[in-house]
């Protein structure tokens, strides 16, 4: 038995107990709920982000014990407590590092990260370049509310030029990061936008994401209700507009073309490529087997090593 | 001369191969079955400078590369300047240059040692080789020869060498090597009674502390690494990027230390022995998540191959200056375990403590190193890579129960622990003070137990990783050879026991010297012994109180200017010990601790 | 009931704003003339969970929030419940309900104070202001009346705060204040003598610590400032983003942790007094940099926030646990400086004495607060603000002679510093070991005194700044409020006399909550002192040696596990201290430490 | 008098007496010598920036004494002491922070950040972001071997696909990074690559890029001849092409066509841009004046902060 107290509102003994609610190949989407219960403020744009992401898993039938979700630290990467599966929710920064340990480590698991916009692109942008190019089969959730939402409302790089914050009282003055550009000229292969308030479009983009073979990222807009004051739902909703019908993904220089546009902030799939994944690339020269390595798996050989040093 | 154990010196200028002749000098003496000790001083600056190579030979092992030498090679004449002052009194000299036309008294009218041979090594590699840089490989000919080496060890090795460099480069190299012999052969009659002893065997391996710390690794089971490109750390990744593909384990260059450790606890946490190893400024990028490691419960092995401090500090050089830190760097409480190998031996050895601990106990464990083992050569049988039980690396899905808690408040303080894909165990794990489940908790008593639960782990660690390492009198040697945990318990036990006149204490790689120094004093007569905890962090009390009960007076060996480990032993003892201290790079030599020991001795 | 010093807590949902009720309480007393000391609990979450503010009220300074509850605020019942333990035994509920229609028998049938008002804050809110969310301002109305403090300092602090979250706020809060005063003045017929005292005076200022260290920076002369966000850090920084450019400074936000030490250290070697400001991650993310100010002798001064540890810990909660990382954190060796204000007034004050060491010896200072001090609120003289000297901030240029060597080896171990744009003075600095000019220097002899030179800064620390805070019967108070580092030397050598029972060794916060402690154990008779060492490190042994030894029992009082200060003390003395340790989150009550005092002096 | 031994090779006593040579209004290149000799090995690139940063520094007529050299750790990063300047040899990594806040510190001075492609690309990356979006007036070179030099020759971020390192001894399976690329998505208003074989074509560069105000970035491709093996001079010698006459560097969109081919590596400008400048926009609101403060600077408002805290 655990020792939080019985009435603790951390611990959610509703979810056996919720109504079904039948996806996917018959699962219900119960089945992924964690055993905390969000703690966002209501009418937090994260909420959509959670519901999307559990839809998909749903839809997809994967195995929450087969499913790590990982995460840094905010708002937003508090995440990974809220879904059923084996959850880490790590340092500032640091979630896409060690979602790549934990790839490596077992790449059987479907491994998602997810985080903020502070998180993602302040302390831990040095890690996404090096994680977008190797390609690793891993979902990046980037939930991008311009703000630092758990902190209380500091500047973040994504936080538009001119916006008072309370780091920033006078307005900021850099220009903010755009994300999706970001990720293409990583050599992310897979790259889309979403807004959490559409939240059966995000849950496509996000399966689509899951599905994809190698590294794709997902910025979904996801307003601060609480500290983002003036670009809120209201500010987001008339901005974000579908992805042109004839756009093609597989053309690098027209998704980077329709992202530099940031007065109109275009949902769906920017950018997806063909490229050989990581693991399966380690795996190839032997490899990468991580935790499935067992009895029949390449043992140490000893004479070699006997012979190269001596 | 005792030619059952005597030491060379190699000395030239960076560009002359210095350092691969002293490779390979040792390991033709480790495949003529003697023991070697060998270290490098690499040029300060990228280029330039001089590279020096010293290795100590005999019979019987040796644990550290000596101090005056019995033999100089030197590569050229302002190598022969720098290093004439450390020969002994019936040293031998070879050096580069005409025989025929060298004025000897003027050339050499400051040389203290005995015979002197000279060689025109850079003329045999010009004009009968036709290349001018097989200079070294004349020189390796030429003085495996004067020592009475088999020729087919150093041709072999210097044929294996320069084929994996490209084929092309075979010939001329083999070509110097044997000309460097013929010349020997058929021009010089010896003056000297320095010959290598023959010895019979199967040959030793010739490893660094790099290199037993990543063979230990990979047979204590660890099939991950992530680290990042450090001097003088990068050998073990190196080696690890070749070994650990061929076992099916992965080596992963993050793009730097943050995401190194980062990626060795999400390996960890899925399931797999991880580690990453660093050097001090790594360490120091890494403090942030050995907290993560201590409060998630993440195992994690981390090894530090210390150099000069701070900063960027001396890079090459040696030193020991990062106890504190690996003892309490890192915001905030949580356990952790500190282990320094004491030898290269120990290096391989100590990587199994470490993970074992790190796993069984889920907590982190910083493994001490530094420049000056890391990047030592010495001998070991074997028997060494042919007979350590190699660590079993399944971690075989275990299912859990429906009222499975990740950080369960156990009485040893330990938690089951489910690892991703096995049934029944999801859960979630976080930084933050969290409930027995894993969900994020304020509550004050929760608080209190989960700190006292985390910290009841070390109050539990079984005693047989907390091994001193004891040397007294004639027994020295066969103590610093403990293999495995249990004797070095048993080595604990008998330490608890000396009593004498000056005990000395260090933590790491100056055991090598200690030893030698505590045997020489012992021949002088003055009543000394050592130990040496491998574990130093939690604290030996029960080991490490006798022993300074046990002694009049205490004698502190650290390579550093604060002398952390005596600070540490000062916390937990009302002594004021005797602190022989040094932070210029280099290590200790046995004659500099022996003049500590009797100075100490002579006011007792 | 003592009107001259008395505990109120105020207490309700997160969303009921009791946090501003409690903020504007404490600016109305101040506004009246009466002291205050303040403190929050924030709610564990980032929604829901309960808010708490305590304030303790005065005629005289006040070191701490206390700990019974004279008054209880009560903004729902679930709020009552929480906090009725904590009354005192005539305390007064003041609590939200219908007065006409409550059961007050089976509803207050529990409560162990005295005289209850039930006041319907929230239907006058909902129903004569219109405004449910006034429910908070109604409340201040009602009990600033009830307490007897005049309307109009009220009325406008609703204003001035209201006008600046836009004008459409203003009047339904103002209103709500009102109507609560109204209710009050109509409805409610006192029962108890507790009315605020009236006192004169031109008000105070209400500084919460980290107010207090933005402050203290900008009169230091710091005018740059780098970070980035943390709790409970932000307030300075973000306090300093609307100062500093008022005065021509920089406040910049750097991408994390490493950036803004980094930025901080150029801004520092261009000639602008320069710092940063973090909690225990920060710090640990820091602590490679730490060490480059250590070698190349830029000052630095470094704020910690302390929270709950390790890794992401408890943030919203206090702890003294970044001790011993402050002192040995990052790699290697190097000289630093580590202080602890003692209250908010330190707050202020510690940072002029941060930036002087820091910048006369060239060394990184680390100033260990607490989320117990910088979250906490307190009352201080306008003087503070009206009459501190503001540090000059000019750098003015210097030449510099044809042998200028930026590291020259000096007695004092303080090498002469030129800046960018000084003529003569170009160099080169680096974190590798360097030749006195700043050439990277691998030489034995070099490294040997430049480390020696670099510790000596240390050694030749002006004592000033070493101050000892001391508390001893009725002199506690006074000693409290030394304010130059020559008072608090002073005070060191008071220490040094101390001679007693109980001696109470801590630093940092806890000082206000022992001195009180003390002073009660006075009263109980116990012979008791209390010293608080502002600068822990280097270690004043001068003054803290006959305190111990002059003491029958020493208790060291810290908000930790591992007792980080009292292993410091161990080390530097032969004693066995009493330890009184609390690592939940919260900071200790003047009655924890009491009852550690008389449980020790029982025994003595 | 120093403390260094009069024999020690790293003190340049050869600068005063070397031969001299006129350059600039009325300078000479010895002027700015450092006090130490270079130490790189023979033939290495780096020669080839140190050279034509010293002769735009000469020709730019920039004050030594008003000069910063701010770098990190590696061979490249060494730069700052062979120039007379303030010189900041600093941390792995974190050459542009330290640079800014140099800048913040004394904003008259000129400030030059240099360093290595793996201290740049790698450990420091995470730095380069907001460095070019803030447009702070300093020049960043990144000197590019593709290898660690320092370390000796281990695999780093801009090390092509395939190519054996010590890290990598099967080949390196990652795509390396574009540094002009992302240069440009970052934000910087200059961006451009030179190569140290061409000294006056990169010394153009270098004096474009410091004359320029704002943020400007060379890249410049400079073999390691030590542990570039194959990578060397031969190697680039011929993929290094001028760049088209007809390039608009105003061309955001051209730009980045231009550098998203890897086979041809262009030399030349490929970016610029006109964006109000950081540290004047912060001066502009009354700070950032940095060490220049004096007596008829802003005193603080003593009165106003008592109002505010009471
Ligand atoms: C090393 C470190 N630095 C700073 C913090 C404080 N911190 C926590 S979350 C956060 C940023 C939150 O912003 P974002 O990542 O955008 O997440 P959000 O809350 O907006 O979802 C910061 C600065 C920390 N936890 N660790
Ligand atoms: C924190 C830290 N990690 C690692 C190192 C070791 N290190 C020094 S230079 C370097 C990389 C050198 O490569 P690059 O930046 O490309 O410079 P180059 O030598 O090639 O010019 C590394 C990894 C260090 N000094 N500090
Ligand atoms: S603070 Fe903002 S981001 Fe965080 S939970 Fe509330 S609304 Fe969401
Ligand atoms: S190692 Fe390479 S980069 Fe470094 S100095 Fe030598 S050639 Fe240049
Ligand atoms: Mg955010
Ligand atoms: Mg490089």
């Amino acid at each position: 038995m655990s020792n939080a107290p019985e009435a603790a509102p951390t611990k959610d003994d509703a979810a056996a107990a919720a109504p079904s609610q039948p996806c996917g190949r018959g699962r219900d989407l119960n089945q992924y709920k964690g055993r905390l219960k969000p703690i966002w403020c209501t009418g937090c744009g994260i909420f959509g982000v959670l519901n999307a992401l559990m839809r998909s898993l749903c839809e997809l039938d994967i195995d929450p014990e087969n499913l790590a979700v990982v995460s840094g630290i905010g708002c937003s990467s508090r995440l990974p407590g809220f879904v059923k599966c084996y959850g880490y929710h790590g340092a500032h920064g640091r979630a896409l590092p060690t979602a790549i340990g934990v790839k490596l480590g077992n790449p059987r698991l479907t491994v998602i990260a997810a985080g903020g916009d502070g998180d993602g692109l302040s302390i831990g942008i040095g890690h996404f370049p090096h994680a977008a190019r190797r390609n690793l089969d891993l979902t990046y959730i980037l939930i991008d509310n311009r703000i630092y939402g758990l902190t209380k409302g500091q500047t973040s790089p994504t936080t538009v030029e001119g916006y008072e914050t309370k780091t920033s009282p006078t307005g900021v003055i850099e220009p903010p990061l755009n994300p999706v550009e970001l990720a293409i000229v990583y050599g992310a292969t897979f790259v889309a936008r979403g807004y959490s308030a559409k939240v059966k479009d995000l849950q496509n983009l996000i399966m689509e994401a899951i599905r994809h073979k190698g590294f794709s990222f997902v910025q979904v807009i996801s307003p601060c209700v609480t500290f983002g004051k003036g670009s809120g739902f209201d500010y987001f909703g008339p901005r974000i507009k579908p992805m042109p019908e004839d756009h093609d993904a597989g053309d690098r220089h027209a998704a980077l073309h329709l992202v530099s546009d940031t007065d109109t902030l275009l949902a769906g799939i920017f950018y997806r490529q063909d490229r050989p994944e990581y693991v399966a690339r380690l795996q190839a020269r032997g490899g990468a087997r991580g935790r499935e390595l067992d009895a029949s798996d390449p043992k140490i050989d000893t004479e070699s090593l006997i012979t190269r040093f001596s | 001369m005792d030619v059952t154990d005597f030491v060379m010196g190699i000395s030239g200028d960076a560009g002359e191969g210095v350092i691969l002749t002293g490779d390979l000098i040792t390991q033709v003496a480790a495949r003529s079955n003697l023991h070697i000790s060998s270290t490098q001083t690499f040029p300060a600056e990228i280029r330039g400078g001089q590279s020096y190579v010293q290795i100590r030979l005999g019979i019987d092992s040796i644990f550290n590369p000596g101090d005056r030498l019995d033999v100089l090679v030197a590569f050229n004449r302002l190598a022969y300047h720098r290093y004439k002052p450390t020969i002994a009194s019936d040293g031998i000299l070879i050096i580069d240059g005409d025989p025929e036309t060298i004025d000897m008294a003027s050339t050499f009218g400051d040389w203290r040692g005995g015979p002197i041979y000279v060689i025109p090594m850079g003329e045999i590699a010009a004009k009968d080789v036709g290349v001018k840089r097989a200079k070294n490989m004349v020189g390796l000919g030429a003085v495996t020869a004067l020592l009475g080496f088999a020729p087919e060890h150093g041709e072999e090795l210097v044929h294996r060498f320069f084929a994996k460099r490209g084929e092309a480069l075979v010939e001329p190299n083999v070509a110097g090597y044997r000309a460097g012999r013929e010349y020997v052969a058929k021009k010089v009659t010896k003056r000297d009674h320095l010959t290598i002893p023959k010895v019979s065997g199967e040959g030793y391996l010739v490893l660094s502390g790099n290199d037993a710390i990543a063979l230990g690794a990979l047979y204590a089971g660890c099939r991950f690494f992530s680290g990042y490109p450090i001097t003088p750390a990068s050998e073990i990744m190196q080696l690890l990027a070749e070994e650990l593909p061929r076992v099916g384990g992965t080596m992963y260059q993050a793009e730097d230390e943050i995401a190194s450790i980062a990626a060795a606890q999400g390996a960890s946490y899925a399931g797999v022995r991880a580690m990453t190893a660093t050097s001090g400024p790594g360490l120091s990028l890494m403090s942030e998540l050995l907290g993560l490691s201590g409060i998630a419960e993440i195992p994690m092995v981390v090894v530090d191959v210390q150099r000069g401090g701070p900063s960027t500090g001396l890079p090459t050089k040696t030193e020991q200056s990062d106890l504190l830190s690996a003892m309490y760097g890192g915001h905030g409480e949580f356990p952790r375990v500190v282990m320094a190998p004491i030898s290269i031996r120990d290096c391989f050895q100590v990587m199994r403590s470490a993970f074992e601990v790190a796993e069984i106990y889920q907590v982190p464990v910083i493994v001490l190193s530094e420049q000056g083992l890391g990047h030592r050569r010495a001998t070991l049988p074997k028997a060494l890579l042919k007979q350590t039980p190699i660590e079993k690396v399944t971690r075989p899905q275990r299912s859990w129960g429906p009222t499975y808690n990740r950080f369960e408040i156990t009485e040893s303080g330990i938690s089951p622990r489910a690892m991703p894909g096995d049934p029944g165990g999801t859960h979630l794990i976080t930084g933050l003070e969290h409930w027995d489940f894993g969900g994020p908790a304020h509550n004050l008593e929760n608080r209190t137990e989960m700190v006292q639960k985390r910290f009841r782990k070390l109050r539990n660690l079984d005693r047989r990783y907390g091994g001193v390492f004891a040397f007294k009198g004639e027994d020295a040697t066969q103590h610093l050879h403990a293999t495995t945990d249990e004797e070095a318990g048993r080595l604990s036990a008998a330490a608890e026991s000396f009593r004498g006149q000056i005990g000395v204490i260090g933590w790491g790689a100056t055991a090598g010297v200690v030893r030698e120094a505590v045997a020489r004093a012992e021949k002088r007569g003055i009543d000394t012994a050592a130990i040496f905890p491998r574990m130093i962090f939690p604290h030996n009390d029960l080991t490490i109180r006798p022993f300074i009960q046990g002694h009049q007076k205490i004698i502190v060996v650290e390579e550093n200017f604060t002398g952390q480990y005596a600070r540490v032993l000062m916390h937990y003892y009302d002594f004021e010990p005797e602190r022989l201290n040094k932070y210029d790079g280099l290590p200790f030599k046995p004659e500099e601790v022996l003049r500590k020991i009797e100075e100490v001795a002579s006011h007792v």
